[in-house]
């Protein structure tokens, strides 16, 4: 096990530097100059030279990764063409911002789902089964900024004023002393993942308690709660835990449209108007996070899988 | 003649205190704290700087940190500056002659030129003295009797000696606490401010809603906001329907036009084209449909007889004839043609206006293609906004003089058209020349100059519309067309 | 945007395979889908759910190609004063320009659908052709298809879009091409394990064995054996489509004037969905619709051969 | 059957009475009216080919009937009370404490995710014993009663971390754990090795005579059950077509069922005559109304097929469902019935021919591990020559490295003097053709998006070797396994196990080939099933003078069909020979000890 977990955290570190190839190549591919983005529609070309001097934007390409991809390992991120600002200072509280509601909607998703999810496997194909996966289903259809619309139609604007609408996060303050303004937004993306999650959990519990384990539990007398909790539930773990990984890569990209939205401040705002303002500091910052995040999830789902599947551990593999 | 004075300015004492959480229109993910830089947020600028001369409602310059703003002589090459009496800046250091003198070569730094530096053209960096702690004298290139308007414009507002646009510092009426790029910027009273009893508000904050114009609108519903500005006219009957919000309307002279690239080899070269494309225009319908119905036709000149002496009242307006507009494309050859139309979301109804655009033209044989940028950012920043043959734009309100530096002449810095005319060059350096009602007619000229050949179909004039809560007090109709109350933001307070 | 339930779950439940069950008692459930594919799908619509969801699909696709014939206006032509209240002259008022909303909706489905549809098969293909490869011929080749597809999937689907449409514009080109570049990773990998598991069949190693052309037991023999989840997975990506090309209408990224379009009509008007639901309200609607009918048809396909599409996707 | 319970006075440990199952849709039996009654410590036997119910008749003893299905009739009867009167919330009180249930596949049916000790320990939890002391105890106590390792450390393992043998005694001390009155085995050996079942079986024979626990035991093959049972009860089509002592059973069935079924069972101690029963189970909506084996009864008359045959007695505790016991032929003695199949080969093999195929120093491993070492190997032309050993002993990976499956292998192949390529892509056409080889599970070898005729088409397709129209070719190949030129256009889930390895029989012999390989081509297959297939390979090879590499682990089949046997032990040989001579001779200690686990009906 141990070895499977170096084993899969080399492979992740090679995918890293594989993707910070192509960050780096796919932003020098944005059309439109930095420079003038930065500097406006009147600067003079004396001006735009001495910008891109500043940020060394003449060198070879080459030249540019190795110093890129050496600043970023040492964590400095850059300054951002667009603000002048470092963009470790100007992105970190959205990082932080958006970390906060993934893991509110994580922390609610996965239980709310595992929990439907079961209900629904012990009452398949029964009335709540039914409800259960229709409802599932129309909200799978409905696009995120549908829903994200319909919520702040629903609890903040027009039919009631309890909850904000939009999300203005203070950065002075914590994140955690302004928690009214995630509701909304973390109830959306909850229900982006809710359908996914609940799903699989439900196929996971049915092919449990369709399994002989689960017969043979019954047939040992065990009541049926005790078939659910301790059997089947167990040899859910492995599933779950992956489908929850996707989810939260899942709702990295979800976030743009929920962010948009509700103008949370977080990773998919920063990225948007940096893609939009060609700010290549800040975009290339941020598709390294992403992609680290996404590679951390899934090393640390693989992981979470194994430890939590007995017959994945053991030396071999 | 200027309108009459704002109506509705509440009377009698002013309580103090409370917060203004405000989203303003143009405070984008860009924004810099820095007045005078392109990315700069006029809402902003204007909580901490003041400038020289300052616009009231009505859009009349009044001496605000210049206690007066005079030419030396009658050629109109010289001027002094005599600065107020007792003003500071936040950090507590007078306001000088020395300041006035680095924030006017600070705009006209070549390396970093400032969003006036075409209005200040005239000025030369080298010719500014200081006469006194208090007073400056600019000697200026050629002459210019309307050296003041370049001082009105916020981003012209005066900063210290040495100025660090991180650590931003200006005499206005709220100090700097905070500033979150792109999210937030958080002002508290400036105690020491040298308007009598003025801001009444403790704070005020002013919140990043990019591009977001619903998100603002419901912010402002479910009473996160406080205010908001250049609301869309569609948004309005919501707004209105809530007791708590009141809407202001203010006329004013912003306007939404379509400037054509005119210089040699371009699509618009002949004027027969212009002149084609500004009579398909259904100017009716697009100020009907874009600005729902809150606007006037535009008449091509961008400036208005209502807040511009200059402009020439008795200039025709220009009507839809689809016909004469045919007639004009075929004699000059380009019937059938067809352009690539660049649009940016630049302001509330511009796009919707892009869209109508595209039916007019229609009807006249005359395909546009659109070519939307959906972040003005981008839509400004990159280099195709100078090339493109045909795009949309906006400004605020102008006059004649504003209008042709910064845009009409070869040099001003917003010419994107390539719009060269000697004959408007010649009447605005003899208007500048002049004052008085020679200077006006002159300039009226100009207009009709530039009404028959100018490169921009101005069709409509759009009252601006601000929203909010009742909690507060003090916006009145301005006719800057800046937005909500002209940010004087020193007039609000809780109500 | 693409949603997570596509994991080619290397689920740890499904290594209880190498226990080898000496007696064949009776045939698993799994077993007995296991022909024609006409039977398959008289299986498939025998289920409520197929045929619901079929309904709705033609319903919708009815609407979107036929709907042009029934348009009582142009489509492109402002007849009236914006969000004009319906009555009169328009059945469902007009819309920001002043269009009639019904005409635009009867004439703005076609092309979001379309393309959805086509995106999905290039996409969708693509994904399987890598996906074959790779599981079929393991080797460094596999491990390097697969690998480049892991690094395409660490980037949200969307942020890749936006990424590639702020790169090169908005063509409805290139929005095929960025949508059907984000279903690559997910089908390839549902393919791969797929096909990896089929491989290891006595009919793949006969066919070997006999010496069958590779190419021949590609699409001869593995392909055909994974019909049932690619199909799966083809219904899947589909409502996929739908939803990232609306999305990135959403976002301003979609098709412009004087097209007429449904992700146009959202965008355009969701500023005053309260004082004008309707031309929000329909596209919306109509995705909706044809979303939740392709996934109980997809459903009802996935029970009709037996593939557990919570697992598989 | 009420005369069952005649010939024992005491009290039993379990009365089951008119067992009816049916499904939930339809009103059809699955099984119906069981009865028979076991005394403490009586071993049933319950055998019956697949599909006649015993999975369904043990389950329901348990008040269990799989989804889609009712108990909706009869009494089960454990320590005084009727289990089918109880709801479900006794009903679980009994079920693991009073009567508990071994499956088939030990594997599937131990939680993957739970460690054995909890496993164990929760078995007694629920059952109110309280003290983790004392269940420790028991539960130390009775894997030693299974001969397990019952230290902690064992207790901590997950199941996957142990063998099947293993893991199947595993869930037996489960099922004793609590010290029930009845335990039910479903086919517990089906899916070990002769050794690991010869293991098993002891066990559960030392358990119930040491705890006095009345056992039924469900298999489908009389030798392992004759050993073991002291009574015996037949299945056939749901009923139960007889009951009686062991000894009566196999000695003297009574029923014609039951005879056939002793004549198909092949014996590893002597040859026999490879005997079938003819025609194939009934489907369940397809039981006739009279005698549920009047279509397939070679001692049938009209009045059979009338109407339900009642019980007839034939002895003490012996009953039969057969109007016409008297009619059947006493059972010869069971020596002389050495009859051999036509011409006997094996004199041909004991003057051994030339030798068709040859391998030298063969040498296979996977990822550089080596399973093979050094295999020296030669098979004469025309006769069968079987390959045995058990289970992880190489047997398939030999048999691939001959089918061109396998080619991480050094050493020699030659086919009449040809030298094989290991990969079957480098082997020429025509070698191709004349090797084939026949996977052990039918199900995975035949695409089951394929029509039967098209598999069979496919060979002659890549390989060419047909004259004539395809269709025709594959109608005469389906005559020669046995099969109407219908199934042609079936696929394979619509045929039966047997009937699919017939398919694939005929695959290989599509391109006429000179040997066949065959990997444990009938171990998944019923015991009369098999030996059908059994008959058929004989008489191919037979009829076309085909070689066969025949690979099984069961000894009994090698004595049934193959001329000469190798024996193969941890990747090397370690005896080959002629049957006959190795079987009834055995000089390697391990070939004596198969021998020696391998069940037969001879011992009984
Ligand atoms: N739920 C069900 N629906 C339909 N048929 C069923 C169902 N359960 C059992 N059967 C049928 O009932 C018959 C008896 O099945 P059962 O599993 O008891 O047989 P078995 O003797 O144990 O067979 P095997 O030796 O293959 O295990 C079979 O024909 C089976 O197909
Ligand atoms: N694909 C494989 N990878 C690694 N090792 C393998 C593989 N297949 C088989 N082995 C190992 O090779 C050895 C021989 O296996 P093989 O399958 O040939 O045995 P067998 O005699 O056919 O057994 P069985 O009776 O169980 O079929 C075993 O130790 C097994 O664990
Ligand atoms: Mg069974
Ligand atoms: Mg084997």
């Amino acid at each position: 096990m141990v070895k499977m977990i170096l084993w899969r955290s080399v492979y992740a570190v090679a995918s890293l530097f594989v993707v910070s190839v192509i960050v780096f190549a796919a932003t020098q591919a944005l059309p439109g100059d930095a420079a003038v983005a930065k500097l406006g529609k009147n600067a003079t070309p004396a001006a735009l030279e001495s910008f891109r001097q500043l940020y060394h934007l003449n060198d070879p390409l080459p030249t540019q990764y190795v110093n890129w991809l050496g600043n970023i390992l040492q964590g400095r991120l850059g300054v951002s063409f667009a603000t002048g600002f470092p963009v470790g200072s100007l992105i970190g509280d959205q990082v932080a911002n958006s970390l906060v509601l993934i893991a509110a909607t994580v922390v609610i998703a996965v239980p709310l789902a595992v929990v439907l999810g079961i209900l629904t496997a012990i009452r398949r194909d029964r009335a709540t089964d039914h409800i259960s996966s229709v409802l599932m289903l129309v909200i799978s259809a409905l696009p995120e900024f549908v829903l994200g619309v319909a919520l702040v139609l629903l609890f903040a604007t027009n039919v009631s004023q309890v909850l904000p609408a939009v999300s203005p996060v203070d950065p002075s303050r914590s994140i955690f002393q302004q928690l009214d303004l995630i509701v909304l937004p973390t109830l959306t993306l909850v229900l982006l993942v809710l359908p996914y999650v609940v799903r699989t959990v439900r196929a996971c519990m049915i092919e449990a308690l369709e399994s002989e384990y689960v017969t043979m539990a019954r047939l040992k007398g065990m009541s049926e709660r005790r078939v659910v909790l301790r059997h089947a539930l167990p040899n859910m773990a492995g599933p779950t835990f992956q489908v929850v990984a996707q989810s939260l890569a899942y709702l990295a990209g979800g976030v743009v449209v929920v962010e948009s939205v509700f103008q949370f401040p977080g990773i998919g705002q920063a990225f948007v108007s940096s893609v939009l303002s060609r700010d290549l500091p800040v975009i290339q910052a941020v598709a390294m996070l992403l992609a680290v995040f996404y590679v951390l999830v899934n090393l640390l789902a693989d992981i979470g899988t194994v430890a939590m599947t007995p017959t994945m551990r053991g030396g071999t593999r | 003649a200027p309108i009459s004075s704002a109506t509705g300015a509440p009377t009698g004492p002013r309580k103090r205190g409370g917060t203004f959480r405000f989203a303003p229109a143009d405070f984008g993910s860009t924004v810099t704290t820095d007045p005078q830089s392109a990315n700069s947020s006029f809402a902003l600028a204007a909580a901490y700087t003041d400038t020289l001369v300052r616009r009231d409602h009505d859009w009349v310059p009044r001496p605000a940190l210049a206690e007066e703003f005079t030419p030396e002589g009658d050629d109109l090459a010289t001027w002094t500056i005599r600065l107020r009496d007792g003003v500071t800046f936040h950090n507590g250091k007078p306001l000088t002659a020395d300041d006035v003198i680095f924030t006017i070569r600070r705009n006209l730094d070549p390396e970093n030129p400032g969003f006036v530096a075409g209005l200040l053209d005239s000025l030369d960096p080298r010719q500014l003295t200081k006469l006194d702690a208090q007073t400056v004298r600019l000697k200026l290139k050629y002459p210019n009797s309307m050296l003041q308007e370049g001082f009105a414009e916020v981003p012209a507002g005066i900063v210290p000696v040495g100025f660090d646009p991180k650590k931003p510092i200006g005499t206005g009426p709220f100090k700097q606490q905070s500033f979150t790029p792109g999210q937030r910027w958080v002002g508290v009273r400036n105690e020491d401010y040298w308007m009598e009893g003025r801001p009444y508000l403790d704070s005020l904050e002013l919140m990043g809603f990019a591009n977001a114009d619903v998100a603002r609108v419901n912010g402002l519903l479910s009473r996160q906001l406080d205010g908001i500005d250049r609301v869309p006219a569609n948004q309005l009957a919501q707004l209105r329907q809530r007791g708590e919000i009141n809407v202001l309307v203010s006329p004013t002279g912003a306007f939404q036009f379509v400037s054509m690239r005119c210089d040699k080899g371009s699509q618009f070269e002949d004027n027969r084209v212009r002149q084609a494309f500004k009579l398909m225009v259904d100017r009716p319908q697009m100020v009907d449909v874009a600005f729902g119905g809150l606007g006037d036709v535009g008449n091509d000149v961008g400036s208005w007889a209502k807040f511009d002496p200059t402009y020439d009242s008795s200039l025709p307006q220009r009507t839809q004839d689809i016909d004469k507009a045919r007639s004009l494309l075929k004699a000059a050859g380009q019937d059938g043609m067809s352009v690539r139309f660049r649009v940016g979301d630049v302001e509330p109804g511009a796009k919707t206006a892009a869209s109508l655009l595209i039916q007019h033209a229609k009807a006249a044989g005359v395909k546009l293609e659109l070519d939307v940028v959906a972040d003005l950012a981008q839509f400004y920043g990159s280099a195709s906004y100078r090339t493109a043959q045909l795009k949309n734009d906006w400004n605020f309100t102008q006059s004649i003089y504003d209008n042709a530096s910064y845009c009409w002449l070869p040099s001003g810095p917003y010419n994107n058209t390539g719009f060269d005319h000697p004959k408007v060059a010649s009447l605005y350096r003899q208007a500048l020349a002049t004052s008085g009602s020679k200077s006006r007619e002159l300039m009226q000229e100009l207009s009709r100059v530039v009404h028959d050949e100018g490169p921009w179909i101005v069709w409509g004039r759009r009252d601006i519309a601000d929203a909010y809560n009742r909690k507060f007090t003090g916006p009145v109709p301005d006719a800057s067309g800046l937005g909500f109350n002209g940010f004087h933001w020193e007039e609000i307070s809780l109500a | 945007m693409t949603p997570p339930d596509d994991i080619a779950v290397a689920t740890p439940a499904s290594a209880t395979t190498g226990t080898a069950r000496k007696r064949n008692a009776a045939p698993p459930r799994k077993q007995q889908s296991a022909d024609g594919v006409r039977a398959v799908l008289r299986r498939t619509l025998r289920l409520r759910g197929a045929r619901v969801g079929l309904v709705l699909m033609l319903v919708v696709m009815a609407i979107a190609f036929l709907g042009p014939l029934f348009s009582p206006h142009d489509p492109t032509a402002t007849i009236g004063s914006p969000y004009a209240l319906p009555g009169g002259d328009t059945l469902l008022g007009t819309e920001l320009l002043g269009r009639d909303v019904l005409s635009r909706f009867l004439h703005g489905g076609a092309v979001i659908l379309l393309l959805s549809l086509l995106a999905t098969v290039v996409g969708a293909g693509t994904g399987m052709l890598l996906g074959l490869v790779a599981g079929y011929r393991r080797g460094v080749r596999g491990e390097l298809i697969m690998r480049s597809l892991d690094v395409v999937l660490s980037f949200p689907p969307l942020l890749l879009a936006l990424l590639f449409m702020s790169l090169l514009g908005t063509s409805p080109l290139l929005v095929l091409l960025t949508v059907a570049i984000s279903h690559v990773p997910y089908v390839a990998r549902i393919v791969e394990s797929s096909t990896l598991a089929v491989t290891g069949r006595g009919f793949v190693q006969y066919c070997e064995m006999i010496g069958v052309p590779r190419r021949r037991i590609l699409t001869g023999e593995i392909l055909p054996s994974i019909v049932a989840p690619l199909t799966v997975q083809f219904g899947l990506r589909l409502t996929y489509s739908i939803s990232l090309i609306a999305s990135l209408a959403y976002l301003g990224f979609g098709r412009q004037d004087p097209a007429v379009d449904w992700g146009m009509m959202i965008s355009q008007n969701q500023s005053n969905v309260v004082g004008s639901p309707w031309p929000v309200l329909l596209p919306v609607l109509a995705i909706t619709i044809v979303t939740v009918g392709a996934n109980l048809l997809t459903d009802s396909f996935g029970r009709a051969v037996g593939v557990d599409l919570g697992r598989e996707g | 059957m009420g005369t069952d319970t005649d010939r024992y006075t005491g009290e039993y440990a379990v009365e089951v009475a008119g067992l009816t199952v049916d499904l939930e849709r339809g009103a059809v039996n699955v099984v119906s009216d069981i009865s028979f009654a076991l005394a403490p410590g009586e071993i049933l036997g319950l055998i019956g080919e697949s599909g006649s119910g015993k999975t369904t008749v043990g389950s329901a003893l348990l008040g269990h009937a799989r989804a889609g299905t009712a108990i909706t009739g009869g009494k089960i009867v454990v320590d005084g009370v009727d289990l089918l009167s109880l709801n479900r919330k006794e009903l679980r009180r009994y079920r693991g404490r009073v009567i508990s249930y071994v499956p088939q596949d030990p594997r599937a049916s131990l939680n993957p995710a739970m460690r054995l000790g909890a496993q164990l320990q929760e078995a007694l939890t629920v059952h109110g014993v309280a003290s983790r002391q004392q269940r420790l105890a028991r539960i130390r106590q009775v894997l030693d009663e299974v001969k397990l390792p019952s230290d902690d450390r064992f207790l901590r393992r997950y199941p996957h971390e142990l063998s099947g043998g293993q893991q199947q005694r595993v869930v037996l001390a489960l099922s004793f754990l609590c010290r029930p009155k009845v335990v039910v085995l479903d086919e517990p050996t089906t899916g070990l090795d002769v050794t690991t079942q010869a293991h098993v079986l002891r066990t559960v024979r030392e358990l119930c005579r040491s705890h006095r626990t009345a056992a039924v035991y469900v298999s489908h093959d009389l030798a392992v059950v004759a050993d073991l049972a002291d009574r015996i009860a037949v299945m056939y089509s749901g009923r139960l077509v007889e009951v009686g002592a062991a000894e009566e059973v196999a000695l003297r069935a009574a029923h014609p069922y039951s005879r056939a079924l002793l004549d198909v069972v092949p014996d590893p101690h002597r040859r026999r005559e490879i005997r079938t029963i003819r025609g194939r189970v009934a489907a369940l909506h397809e039981r006739p109304d009279g005698c549920v084996f009047a279509d397939r009864c070679d001692f049938v008359e009209p009045e059979c097929r009338r109407q339900p045959i009642g019980v007839v007695r034939i002895g003490d505790g012996h009953t039969a469902l057969c109007r016409r016991t008297e009619a059947l032929p006493v059972r010869a003695g069971q020596e002389e019935e050495s009859t051999r199949v036509g011409g006997t080969p094996d004199d041909a093999v004991r003057t051994p021919g030339e030798v068709y195929l040859a391998v030298r120093d063969l040498r296979a491993s996977y990822g550089g591990k080596e399973v093979l070492h050094g295999i020296d190997l030669t098979v004469p032309r025309g006769v069968v020559t079987a390959l045995v050993g058990e289970s992880g002993s190489g047997k398939t990976t030999l048999a691939r490295c001959l089918g061109g499956l396998h080619d991480e292998a050094t050493g020699e192949v030659s086919v009449d003097g040809r030298r094989l390529a290991f990969g079957a892509h480098e082997r020429s056409a025509a070698d191709r053709r004349e090797v084939q080889y026949i996977f052990q599970n039918a199900s995975e070898a035949l695409n089951p998006r394929k029509t039967v005729g098209r598999s069979i088409e496919q060979p002659l397709r890549v390989l060419g070797g047909a004259d004539g129209p395809l269709s025709q070719r594959v109608a005469s190949l389906l005559a020669d396994v046995a099969l109407g030129s219908d199934a042609a256009d079936k696929y394979p889930s619509q045929l039966s196990g047997g009937e699919r390895q017939r398919v694939t029989i005929a695959r290989a012999l599509a391109t006429a080939p000179t040997i066949l390989i065959c990997d444990e081509i009938t171990s998944a297959l019923d015991v009369s099933v098999q030996s059908a297939i059994l008959l058929l390979l004989k008489r191919l090879c037979a009829d076309s003078g085909l070689t066969m590499f025949f690979v099984t682990h069961n000894l009994a089949v090698v004595r049934a069909i193959a001329d000469r046997v190798v024996v193969l032990n941890e990747g090397r040989i370690v005896e080959q020979g002629p049957v006959d001579h190795v079987l009834d001779r055995p000089q390697d200690p391990y070939t004596r000890q198969l021998l020696g686990d391998t069940p037969s009906l001879l011992h009984a």
